[in-house]
């Protein structure tokens, strides 16, 4: 029963938003953090089909994975159109030297 | 047996991707980790979504990965973390600890044992679902391409603009 | 008819602010002109006021809620201090024709000062607690407006932000008592607070009653909240006079006296009163004795004077306090005004600079003088008869030792009065100034009052009718004028004080003699002149807080990684309370 | 027109116009340079419309208690938070678009500008609407998504490139920790309905201890609860002005109100939602202060104050809803009224004053305090405006900051508890505290010697001022008499506690 659907969704869901968010923490590259963010956001989307399939609704999981899948990809999109422009202003994509705004 | 092949395979495709320095390569095990993830879905009895996982997540994403790495340049990046490795295992870590100590107790009720048993007869009401009885969302994700085409507009194409007005003006 | 005279009381200077502030300042003649017809228009208003008071409601607006409604009453205590509001600031607006002729910006100046009139007859014709602290507010705002109405003097924005913050700190003494009082009784009426009083919770009542004792603290500049007065000096004189010493200053002393009959039975709550009016007038008294800007020692004066006040509400001298409050009004913003034709005319401040001034500009020596025999309780002044009421009424309500350095405080009041009546008309021009005589509106505004000081304590009869009749709680005991100075006079008290006048007069005239004596005094005046360390508190205080935050600023380190950290961290932190709370 | 089409209007209009003034935007480009003139008045002519059906709806939302919209199984509802969010927002984006015709005039992308602009409106709008969980978070999304471009508007500057890739992450964080606690609560009820779940969840135990968690801290981010704000000062002193006041007036109250939302379908699976609300107010309060005493950026100092201002929205909602006392939630909903006037005005006018003194002058520099000496000899409409929101901010009667603030401290002490009472006297020493560094800059825009920049400025279109003067007058008038508002948050509080289930 350990290695049931339901146990290993949800430790593939912890896993991904911990490993996405673990990337967004220690990457120093701008692309690495939206990888990050894209992997977290994999965890969400496992996370809606496993409790629309729990709660015998699994369409409306699917209806609520999907309208995810389409806004966490323009997320992606514009954070990777904004890496592409500090990549043009900065010359680089490298997190540390984005910090001239702080105190 | 399976399902936790797919599973192992999920995390250890995430982990790779966050741990690559190459960020195409980081990119390419996202895709993977993303085609894992649409079949984990399909298990799950979650068929018509994970076609879109497929195509989306595997297929669309990563080539605007490949298409922004590729303005930018494939550089590999420096390691080192920025801040103490330690201090984000250890957040990660008792985050995820804890939500698994608060949420893990309700997964085990009889009820979803038994949810599962049933397969889905439940197929092509997918449709309806989405575009009758949640039909606001589907509609406000036009709205949210649309606010996300007119962002990366202006901040991709604004440039070319500049350029070609100064051009005009030179 | 007294609901219209109540509104005309505020909206009247309130209208003229508005209109002095949009005519714009390419139009001073309009500006001087406006405001002194708004202002004496509505100090007009207010004297009919006083033939219109009675205990119910004048004017009453619904609003209700959280604001209750805005009612006001016009009783005794209330149309008398509004008639000293409006009348003292239509004179000090006619003094300001002369002061204030060629300043840039004289309509923000107008505004302010009309603004701060109409509230302050808000702030004491109103029963609404609410208001109440509303008005509390609205003046502190005019009156750091003032004080550093010279903005490009970094000692006036200092000065001002500094009044304004202590006495916000103090006030919300007064916004905890408000708000207690209707969580409690359901309403802001004042009345019905000093109805029900006694129903309260023993707690509640002592939280109300010293709220109300730190917001009176704070505002009338007593013990420990006093250094924001003398720093409040820097504003334009004519303000001095009407905001920091005739009076928003008195709104602490009428607050603890509109709500004495209330905290009275509170425990240690009138010996702390007392207590504070006495270290105030004391400590302030030596201050001015060591202290050489001319309006800084009318500062500490006020201070020591709103002191006697305090006191005298501490000791149950309700009238006495009052009466002294409408003498101190009346002279001390006559010894301001003076000091500012002073300082108008010798373009400093410091009197080490000035002396023998008297002969150059006799009708304001004069005047000056007038002040300085009330201010020192000479008779046959107001001065005289009201200090002698406040000091009888401690001897009765207060412990002996108190009332003896209160006497002391007299003897040192004259002491200070005359040597700085001394130092600025008599004795040799130090500074070689040329000081020219007042103006024409100067006058116009001094002789009024000087005339106030020498007759207005012949209005004690009807004064005390006057509060008698509209304050039921406060068992007042309406005598006719006669009698109160027959009382006066014959109380031990008088000739103890009378005694203490002279010996300070005395101690003035033979200072040569007394060097000894002086110079082993000379710790304590250089401990006075240092403001017995309150300054330093305040100073580290701030000193403090900016630390802190300027350390904090680094917790925003601008790196995107600490960002989500910090959001992880809170998530971490947040799931454990939740879990730890279940 | 009745209730429903009023209501559909009021979220399709603002949708439909958007694309449409990009279009005309783009069209009217090729003409000649700098034409937007079209594409901007029809954006100002949606959001104008906007108020008939808005008022329609308002009628019918007081009159009945609220509108219903069944859109599928998706229920749209209007009631009085709907309604107050809804008139707080269109009011604060009406005069922002009007304040950004000359701000933004002539700079690129102007025509995305001003069909963002209704976008961002009608989001919040239909956040305050919806009564559907996950809907709750596309509309949120949608807000989110709609804003970014608007941060990184001069995305030429480096500055603003660096906001708004802070703010894009972390909000994207805050949101996909909003969608765990959603999985988890359509885990546990199988419906998303805000309505449903919380009887289901009664007595649930700790795993909806989870998903409020979840909600607290994914919604927070967008809300700016110390220490997931972070973004927060970056990206509202970068953004063009107009946005500032957006962002900082009613873009995170929206994002409070959403967790509000969702809170209240968790209201009976535990009673702690209040008291956490309530250390996060004084966190905020306290914070905010102390970061904005030694900012010398005006924008950036306006900023930090915003957290403050945050922490007593989250006392009297606090209060509210640990308590049930009406009083808070009344105050809270005031307040951000308040909020959004006087901070939509100090935003506005110092961007009025950054636009005369820098970016007319084709400088991106940021506004320091230094600039703002002796605003008030050129400026005097805007240096009073600025100062007015200032001293309303910092809680001086007669302006409408210190109103709300009363209404809240009241309801603090309505509790009659001492730790209460405590919190109440912390609030307002805070109070006190941040008069230390709003009333310096009050006393530098009045000093007579002008800085060399304010000589130097360019005049201030009548436009401009126009929306400042409005706002102005908000601040007094409700100042003078609070009551004004009553009709507005009284039904929103009553709302609020109906949602949590505590009236």
């Amino acid at each position: 029963m350990i290695f049931s659907l339901p146990n290993i969704a949800i430790v593939v869901v912890l896993g991904l938003f911990g490993v996405g968010l673990y990337g967004v923490l220690i990457s120093r590259n701008l692309i690495k953090v939206v990888v990050g963010l894209q992997i977290a956001v994999k965890g969400a989307l496992v996370a809606f089909v496993l409790a629309g399939r729990l709660s015998s609704q699994v369409d409306v999981g699917q209806s609520l994975a999907l309208t995810v899948i389409v806004a966490d990809t323009i997320v992606a999109v514009v954070a990777l159109a904004l890496a592409v422009q500090v990549r043009r202003k900065f010359g680089t994509l490298d997190i540390p030297s984005l910090t001239s705004l702080r105190r | 047996m399976i399902n936790f092949l797919i599973g192992a395979g999920i995390l250890a495709c995430a982990i790779l991707a966050v741990r690559e320095n190459r960020l195409l390569v980081s990119a390419l095990w996202l895709a993977l980790t993303s085609a894992l993830v649409s079949f984990l879905m399909y298990r799950v009895g979650a068929a018509e979504v994970a076609v879109v996982e497929l195509s989306v997540g595997a297929g669309l994403v990563t080539v605007l990965f490949v298409f922004a790495i590729n303005i930018i340049g494939n550089e590999s990046v420096a390691s080192q973390a920025p801040l103490p490795r330690p201090l984000a295992w250890v957040a990660i870590v008792l985050g995820g600890l804890l939500l698994a100590w608060m949420i893990l107790p309700s997964m085990q009720l009889e009820r979803f044992t038994a949810v599962l048993e049933q397969q889905g007869e439940l197929a092509g009401l997918f449709r309806s679902v989405l575009w009758t009885d949640r039909s606001v969302d589907s509609l406000l994700q036009v709205v949210l391409i649309f606010s996300g085409v007119l962002a990366v507009l202006g901040l991709i194409g604004g440039e070319e603009g500049l350029e070609s007005k100064e051009e005009k003006q030179g | 008819m007294a609901g219209i005279l109540i509104a005309l009381c505020i909206g009247l200077p309130w209208a003229g602010a508005l209109l002095v502030w949009w005519i714009g300042n390419d139009n001073p003649r309009w500006q001087h002109s406006l405001a002194v017809g708004f202002s004496a228009a509505g100090g007009l208003a207010a004297l009919a006021l006083i033939g219109l008071r009675s205990q119910g409601a004048g004017l009453s607006l619904k609003v209700g809620g959280a604001f209750g409604d805005f009612s006001f009453v016009p009783d005794g205590l209330s149309v008398y201090l509004t008639a000293i509001a409006t009348v003292i600031g239509s004179l000090a607006v006619i003094f300001s024709i002369d002061y204030m002729r060629g300043e840039e910006q004289l309509g923000r100046y107008y505004a302010l000062v009309l603004f701060f009139i109409g509230s302050m007859a808000g702030l004491v014709l109103t029963n609404n607690l609410f208001l109440m602290f509303l008005f509390w507010e609205i003046t502190a705002l005019c009156s750091y407006g003032l004080i550093s109405f010279h903005n490009d003097d970094p000692k006036a924005v200092a000065g001002g932000i500094k009044a304004l913050i202590i006495t916000q700190l103090g006030g919300i003494g007064l916004l905890v008592a408000a708000i207690l009082s209707y969580s409690y009784l359901g309403s802001f009426d004042t009345n019905l607070l000093l109805q029900k009083a006694p129903e309260l919770p023993a707690n509640v009542l002592t939280i109300l009653a010293f709220g109300c004792l730190a917001a009176a603290a704070a505002k009338s500049a007593q013990f420990p909240f006093q250094t924001w007065l003398p720093d409040a000096m820097e504003a334009p004189t004519p303000v001095s006079a009407l905001i920091h010493a005739a009076t928003m200053v008195n709104a602490g002393v009428y607050l603890l006296a509109r709500f004495y009959p209330a905290f009275a039975a509170v425990p240690n709550w009138r010996e702390a009163v007392m207590l504070v009016g006495m270290i105030s007038a004391l400590m302030a008294a030596l201050m001015a004795l060591a202290a050489n800007d001319l309006k800084r020692v009318l500062a500490y004066s006020t201070v020591s004077q709103l002191g006697y006040m305090v006191y005298a509400v501490g000791a149950g001298g309700v009238l006495a306090s009052q009466f002294h409050l409408l003498s101190h009004s009346i002279f001390k913003a006559l010894l301001f005004l003076g000091a500012g034709a002073v300082i108008h005319a010798a373009g400093t401040r410091d009197m080490r600079q000035m002396g023998g001034l008297g002969s150059q500009m006799p009708f304001v020596r004069t005047v000056f003088v007038a002040g300085a025999l009330a201010l020192a309780g000479v008779p046959v002044l107001n001065g005289f008869w009201s200090k002698e009421l406040v000091l009888e009424a401690g001897l009765s309500g207060g412990p002996v030792w108190v009332f003896g350095l209160m006497i002391f405080t007299a003897a040192l009041t004259a002491l200070y009065t005359f040597r700085m009546v001394w130092m600025v008309f008599f004795g040799e021009n130090r500074g070689g100034l040329h000081a020219h005589e007042a103006g024409a509106a100067m006058k116009t505004a001094l002789a009024p009052l000087a005339l106030g000081a020498l007759v207005s304590w012949l209005l004690a009869g009807p004064f005390s009718r006057l509060l008698a009749e509209t304050l039921p709680h406060h068992s007042i005991h309406a005598l006719p004028t006669g009698e109160i100075l027959l009382e006066v006079i014959k109380a031990p008290a008088t000739y103890i004080a009378l005694a203490a006048v002279a010996l300070g007069l005395a101690a003035w005239w033979w200072r040569e003699k007394l060097r000894l004596f002086s110079e082993a005094l000379s710790g304590i005046l250089w401990v006075a002149a240092h403001s017995f360390g309150f300054e330093a508190i305040n100073r580290g205080v701030v000193s403090v807080t900016n630390d802190a935050a300027e350390d904090l600023r680094g917790s925003q380190t601008g790196l995107l990684n600490w960002n989500v950290l910090a959001i992880i961290i809170a998530l971490v932190l947040v799931l454990l309370l939740l879990a730890l709370g279940a | 027109m009745d209730a429903k089409t009023a209501l559909t209007l009021l979220l399709v209009i603002p949708l439909v116009a958007s694309p449409v003034v990009y279009l005309i935007g783009r069209i009217s480009f090729h003409q000649s340079r700098g034409q937007y003139i079209v594409a901007r008045w029809f954006a100002l002519a949606a959001l104008a419309s906007m108020w008939y059906p808005l008022v329609v709806t308002a009628k019918a939302v007081l009159a009945d208690g609220g509108v219903d919209l069944h859109v599928g199984r998706i229920l749209l509802r209007m009631d009085g938070v709907g309604l107050f969010l809804a008139v707080t927002v269109l009011m604060l984006s009406t005069l922002a678009t009007l304040f950004s015709f000359n701000y933004v005039s002539g700079e690129e992308d102007e025509e995305k500008f001003y069909a963002l602009l209704p976008v961002l409106t009608a989001t919040m709008i239909g956040l305050g609407c919806t009564r559907d969980l996950f809907n709750l978070w596309v509309w949120f999304e949608a807000m989110a998504v709609s804003s970014y471009l608007l941060v990184a508007f001069y995305h030429h500057q480096r500055n603003s490139l660096e906001a708004a890739i802070k703010y894009l992450i972390q909000s994207a964080i805050g949101s996909l920790l909003v969608l765990l606690g959603i999985s988890l609560v359509f885990l546990q009820t199988a419906t998303l309905n805000l309505d449903e779940i919380r009887p289901l969840l009664a007595g649930s135990g700790i795993v909806s201890l989870a998903a409020g968690g979840l909600f607290v801290v994914g919604f927070g981010v967008k809300t700016a609860l110390v220490p997931m704000h972070t973004w927060l000062p970056d990206a509202h002193s970068q953004a063009p002005s107009g946005i500032s006041a957006l962002l900082s007036g009613v873009v995170i109250e929206a994002g409070l109100v959403a967790m509000l939302r969702a809170l209240g379908s968790l209201s009976e699976a535990s009673p702690a939602w209040g008291a956490l609300l309530l250390a996060f107010a004084a966190l905020n309060m306290l914070y905010g202060n102390l970061m904005a005493l030694r900012q010398t950026e005006v924008k950036r100092l306006l900023a930090y104050s915003s957290l403050a201002q945050m922490g007593y929205m989250l006392l009297g909602f606090g209060v509210a809803l640990a308590y049930g006392i009406k009083d808070g939630a009344a105050g809270g909903f005031f307040h951000i009224f308040n909020h959004a006037v006087m901070k939509g005005l100090a935003f506005l006018a110092a961007g009025a004053l950054l636009y005369a003194l820098h970016l007319s002058r084709g400088s991106h520099r940021a506004l320091v305090l230094d600039d703002l000496n002796g605003a008030a000899r050129r400026y005097p409409v805007t240096a009073f405006a600025l100062s007015v929101a200032l001293l309303g901010l910092g809680g001086l009667p007669p302006l409408s900051g210190f109103m709300s603030k009363w209404q809240i401290f009241l309801a603090g002490a309505e509790v009659r508890s001492t730790p209460l009472l405590w919190l109440v006297i912390f609030a307002a020493l805070n109070s006190v505290l941040s008069l230390g560094y709003y009333a310096p800059i009050v006393n530098r825009i009045f000093r007579n010697e002008p800085s060399e920049r304010v000589l130097k400025g360019n005049p201030i279109a009548p436009l401009m001022a126009l929306p400042l003067l409005l706002l102005t007058l908000a601040t007094v008038a409700l100042g003078v008499w609070p009551s004004l508002l009553t009709w507005l948050t009284e039904p929103a509080a009553q709302g609020l506690l109906a949602a949590f289930g505590l009236r």
